[in-house]
């Protein structure tokens, strides 16, 4: 099994859900997220303070999936998420070991 | 703040006291003589009657200026903070700042513009479409009553009474530029609005002389006690053109765009509510009876709307909601603005039930048949409930409550008078027409001088960032 | 909104002139001889003395009702969005919404109910125990003052005043009912309990020929200036009855359910003291200087109760909590009700002081030990505080103030009339009494018509999903 | 509530009867005879005009009485929720109940003390510098009025009114001691400073006999309608004292420190621009036109005012920013509070302007220069704002609006009277002396008894959870 | 050592908290999520708009622990947070290379 | 490519953040949490209700950086996040298989 954990933009959850139940995944998990990468800030001023805010709003889809789904889920979310300017985010892959249902203790590639 | 204010705010006080004296000896030696009975100190004289008849007139306008001054801090509330938490909570995070701003601009930019040339447009002498420039800078508006609008309170009072009724108007446009609209675009947009749209309709329905004053010998005697037509009709009659002008919000309406706080904009709501009776009752000028009479309809027609757009859900959704109830509420505050003053508490309570349910159909089923992108419906609520008001004002109108057509005489509909419905209807037509053609117009110039949308970019940011360089809410700041 | 409503508002005027008029020449004939040193237009008739009279009346009439529109507005802030938010901020946030619309929804339903017939079985005429149908639909409710209740305002100003206040008191309940009823049920609950609690009661306190009426002739004279029995004492007893008859909500108290905004309800609670002028200075139903004294022992007592809960809190918790001080200053307000209007300034501070400190106790620690779940406290504050502040009422009570039991008459157990405090008791007993046996018997008919709470899915999910498909805050919208 | 309080509230009406009655044989004897044309009931005796003149005082009281109680609300909505929502909301989350419980704080604790000897060392009877103690526990503060200070409203009213400064004054310090102060320590601060600096300067400038006193014949006569000096410039010194004494926040300025909710800042505002309405209008202490005049100069500088500041930082910044706009509303209200009540409308623009422009200077540019930490701008928007509207005061003061120094004299510059601004800076000269000197004394004191500032770790973690025990949001519970 | 991740439902927090302790587990991580599976959402209206929202609140927890206390902590997990009903999560177990506490900068096991 | 993951005290966040882009390294995603150890929590009064909060505010750093800048990126961590008080947080690392740009398809540690 595959995780697979996407930072991508607030603004392209919805499509990058769509995009993922379309290809057959339903199990998501989401967070709010900030970032900070290549893409710049900006400013911000209150009371003539100035704010330089690098960190900018992200979101983190989590999901785990059988290692012959990972693929299509990636190229899903690269589809929907990219808008080709920088600070669309990224994706990183890594293997977990088990999974479980907590509902009724189904383990491994059912539980997903 | 002490004796020193006392004598100026009760010069009569001071005057009684001139006249008693002056006139003591005299009145000493004339009316013992004619009543011996009387001791000296509490004769009756001619003098001691005209100062307690100063003495009266004083109580009564202080009387009535302590209500409107009250109503007037109560209207200009339901711009900032009311309308500004309503309209804010029912957008996007990162738009909250820009929402609130765009109504709190009009608090600033309009009572700067009011007394330079707004006031004299609207209530100055003019024609019957437009005041004239003698009241530019306030001149000639003063402490003393302007006996042709309200005879009790200093004219001033007036001034800014009904400056507050400026501010609001085009703050509640703002609800069809949201999320979407240039800051300083939306500033020029205002100034010329208040100058080519508002202005011309508060003179045609109060003004000297205007066409359809009712009071002043307009040539269409149109009923609206409280901006029924002047402020509701016009602001969301304008609303839907620059919705319609403007287009859709990026996105809109695939993408989900719930209100980011409905407790701000029940706040909001329950302020407006609060306000409306400075609004409407205030609308007597006086803190009389007839005050008393708006203020019931007002709270009245609110309750029933209320009920009427949450029934509304109940039946089409399976439950009320609290953003359906505050919505009808404000629908009912509406509808009963004209109506106000002309009604009876009963009839108040029909009007709101209507006007509930009619806002929520123009809000729910008419707007998602046309696809206009009214981003916080001030059109099905302000346009709607406001032309629906300035109707039913025409049909429920009680010469009872308000012989304002003369003592006696038949004034609404349901007394007879079928005269004054197609007089609404006349009212109503010039406000949309007036509203139509003027803000095409405004916005026609203001896009092509500075462009009206910010760009796909900074709306996907938000208006916060990209007009104010600031956000609303900073959870994270350790 | 300009000469027509002035005219309206101050028909005084137009009578002025036409005395004037009518009797111009009779008076110059009749004046000039008697006084021949008077000129014509300032001659004293009888005429004159009686329009005089008739605008010093319109004056006092304006003034005090000037007062008593900006009181009613005050009271409905209380209620909504002062109340609303006071509760709100205290339950979870997937409550906020429902706990808002059920004190939204009085300001709905209890409105038109009033109309119908709630004024009417209130405050008309009927028996010791209820008013009778003659006003119902606000039949005979007009514009000129009812003098048995208020001799110098409209008598519909005191209507919609008296409105305030029903609507506020069963919002008070649903800080018992808060995180768990189904919103059907709530609003059957309230309507009958409004019929068969509330009318009754004001009925008898407030009511002409009411059991309890201090002012009208009652059997058992108690003192209740603003209703202390009449709202607070009923509210929260029915509040108790209907806490412990629902039940706990799922959790508590092992599950952690502290406010999900604190900020909310502070800001209520400053909005409940500053509506609060309006409800108890209101009750002077004039702006004399017995609402200047009910005014100053509202503020004393508000602020006394905070520091006491607060001092409180200090020396159980080691340290005083934002929400401490709130509750308690909301908890003084309460106790003061009944008896401003009655008492001394510095007596209005021990009243609060008291007041803080009972309450504290009462929510603190008698509810831990009965382990009933009343989930926003309105038994602790608005029972207890209002029971406690009814018998100091009987204790304090000061003919100095307010010789309401005759001039120069002792008033309170203090100047030595110990049966008040007696009369208090009999006035607290009969409120407690019909709460109890009132409440229980609607929630039986509630519960078993339409079942009292929602499923216990439904309660976790949260009120605002459940009952009205809708979430109060989204942080998260793009 | 009822016929009994419409007795209390009116005993010129008792009164009036009386008359009649005994005098009522008499008179028919009397009258008859001279004016046989005259029914016996409307016949004019001295008795009938004095119950007239009588009835008309009461009228008159009460109108200004129903200004003034609503003007006293309208104040401590400054306080609560007012400035504590405005302030809170620049602060961070951590500190959002901390902070506004400050301002709460004063309005429980500044009450009793004020009860108990604050007012009389403020209004009582004294000498030039401060009053005495004739009025501890508010002896001889009866209903009747205070000629001295304001002849027709009861002197309670115009005891709680001067309350309601008294709280708002030392809450406005709060804006200094933001995130870092020590609860218990701020009490005794707060306590000492209200009776050492602002009952002496309010005794100074409003009190019978104070040196400053413009209109009870004061030595430097200075100009200050509402509190420019009493109220801002001590407040926003001391403020200032207090931010040097206590030093900079931990992190400071390097760890970003942005506001946590602009949006309750806004909240804020709007309510300190609505209550200002009381602050200012209601220092004419009736409700004639001089307090229409206040009012009006109030609204347009706080309007002028917000787009002087906004308009700065479009130049500066490249865009306008809310809280910029509401800052400088709240600048223009501070300027305008001396000289509201003398100014025009124009001229009320143009201080407001001013104001606007100069604040944003101070808070921006300034305070970065010295680098102190006025976390709040307590001092760059009230301390600044409140010296530049005492010297505008004395330039624009105009005795046409208020012939404050005698009819028809010159009151300020413009007309000519250069003194006057000499004597503004006397005045607030000696504001910034009692402040400074009373500050630092006070702060050495309560420093080296409690300690002033928070440990640094319950500086991090908050002065919610370290000070109160209570965190402002849960947005987490289940 | 093995890295525990549990998405509940955000009702549950407490009761796993107490589980997870009396286990003999204390140290863990807590984050608020939003989570799309099986479990069906709800529908909110807003005016007449309709919003079929499909993301439902959950709390996620994270744990590393020792291998030998990986079993008894999932048992704990599901004991606690179960309620029968869908939706009530995921157990997911991954491997850890390295624990490091900042403080005293402790490696391994022993950082834990 | 590793993942380090570091939970800390949200005070120090901002020193982190530039202690790491020092380091080189930018790309960082910041997650609200809360934490429950060894760090002892605190009492929270609600009108006499007694919670005792031991979940406290954390904010957690997840970092994917190429193997041999992990260890440069946990010495800049924990230098700048200790205060050497009980709960200055846990670094954990593990291994990450594949990282994706979203905005060009690069992957692996270019997509770094
Ligand atoms: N090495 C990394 N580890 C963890 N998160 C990263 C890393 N690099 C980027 N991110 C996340 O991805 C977001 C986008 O990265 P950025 O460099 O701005 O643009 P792009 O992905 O287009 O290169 C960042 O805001 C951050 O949240
Ligand atoms: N494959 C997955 N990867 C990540 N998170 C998942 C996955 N499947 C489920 N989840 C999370 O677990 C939650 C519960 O899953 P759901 O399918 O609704 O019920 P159940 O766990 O009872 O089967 C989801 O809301 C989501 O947060
Ligand atoms: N085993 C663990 N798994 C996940 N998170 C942990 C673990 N141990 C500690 N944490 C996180 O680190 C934070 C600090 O841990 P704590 O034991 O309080 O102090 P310290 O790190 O100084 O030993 C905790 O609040 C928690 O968020």
């Amino acid at each position: 099994m595959q995780k697979i954990e996407a930072v991508i933009q607030p603004s392209k959850l919805d499509a990058v859900k769509d995009a993922l139940v379309e290809a057959g995944i339903s199990g998501i998990t989401i967070f709010e997220a900030r970032g900070h990468g290549r893409q710049k800030g900006h400013t911000e001023f209150y009371r003539g303070r100035e704010y330089a805010v690098d960190l900018l709003p992200k979101v983190k889809l989590e999901l785990v999936v059988t290692d012959d789904l990972a693929e299509k889920a990636i190229q899903a979310i690269i589809t929907a998420a990219r808008t080709g300017r920088i600070g669309d985010g990224k994706i990183f892959v890594s293997k977990i070991d088990e999974a479980i249902r907590i509902r009724n203790d189904e383990r491994g590639e059912i539980a997903l | 703040m002490a004796m020193l204010k006392r004598l100026q705010a009760n010069p009569n006080h001071a005057a009684k006291l001139g006249f008693l004296l002056k006139t003591g000896l005299l009145l000493a030696l004339c009316l013992v003589a004619s009543a011996p009975l009387l001791a000296q100190s509490s004769a009756v004289t001619p003098e001691r009657i005209a100062a307690i008849e100063k003495a009266t007139a004083a109580a009564q306008s202080n009387a009535d200026n302590a209500w409107m001054l009250t109503s007037a801090a109560l209207v200009l509330l339901m711009s900032g903070p009311g309308l500004a938490l309503f309209y804010g909570g029912l957008v996007r995070k990162k738009n909250i700042l820009g929402t609130m701003m765009q109504t709190f601009a009009m608090m600033a930019v309009i009572t700067v513009l009011w007394a330079i040339v707004g006031y004299s447009l609207a209530f100055g002498d003019g024609m019957a479409f437009i005041g004239g420039l003698h009241n530019a800078f306030l001149q000639g508006v003063g402490l003393a009553p302007d006996p042709a609008y309200a005879a009790t309170i200093p004219a001033q009072t007036y001034m800014v009474y009904q400056l507050m009724f400026a501010i609001i108007t085009p703050a509640l446009i703002t609800g069809a530029f949201a999320e979407r609209v240039k800051f300083s675009a939306l500033l020029v947009f205002m100034i010329l609005w208040a100058l080519l749209v508002y202005s011309p309709m508060a003179h045609m329905v109060w003004g000297k002389g205007g066409l359809l004053n009712a009071a002043l010998g307009g040539r269409f005697p149109c009923l609206d006690f409280a901006g029924g037509t002047v402020v509701h009709v016009t602001s969301g009659v304008s609303a839907l053109v620059t919705a319609i002008y403007l287009g859709k919000r990026v996105g809109y309406p695939k993408l989900p765009m719930p209100p980011h706080s409905v407790v701000l904009s029940f706040i909001g709501a329950c302020l407006l509510w609060f306000g409306w009776f400075g609004f409407n009752a205030g609308s007597a000028l006086a803190s009389g009876s007839l005050a008393t009479s708006a203020f019931v309809a007002t709270h009245f027609a609110a309750a029933a709307a209320a009920i009427g757009w949450g029934a509304a859900e109940w039946v089409r959704n399976g439950k009320p909601s609290a953003l359906g109830a505050i919505s009808g509420a404000v629908a009912g505050l509406v509808a009963i603005t004209p109506a106000s003053g002309f009604v009876t508490p009963i009839n108040a309570l029909w009007i709101g039930l209507i006007a509930g349910v009619f806002c929520f159909f123009m809000v729910v089923k008419v707007k998602a048949i046309f696809g206009y992108d009214d981003s916080l419906d001030a059109f099905g609520v302000h346009g709607a409930g406001g032309t629906l008001g300035a109707i039913l004002t025409g049909i429920f109108a009680n010469s009872a409550i308000n012989p304002i057509l003369g003592a006696g005489k038949a004034t609404g509909l349901l007394e007879g008078n079928g005269r004054q419905v197609l007089n609404q209807f006349i009212g109503v037509g010039i406000a949309w027409i007036v509203s139509i053609v003027g803000t095409l117009a405004i916005l026609f110039i203001v896009d092509n001088l500075i462009g009206l949308r910010v760009s796909e970019d900074d709306e996907r940011e938000g208006l916060d960032l990209t007009q104010h360089g600031e956000e609303g809410y900073d959870w994270d700041a350790a």
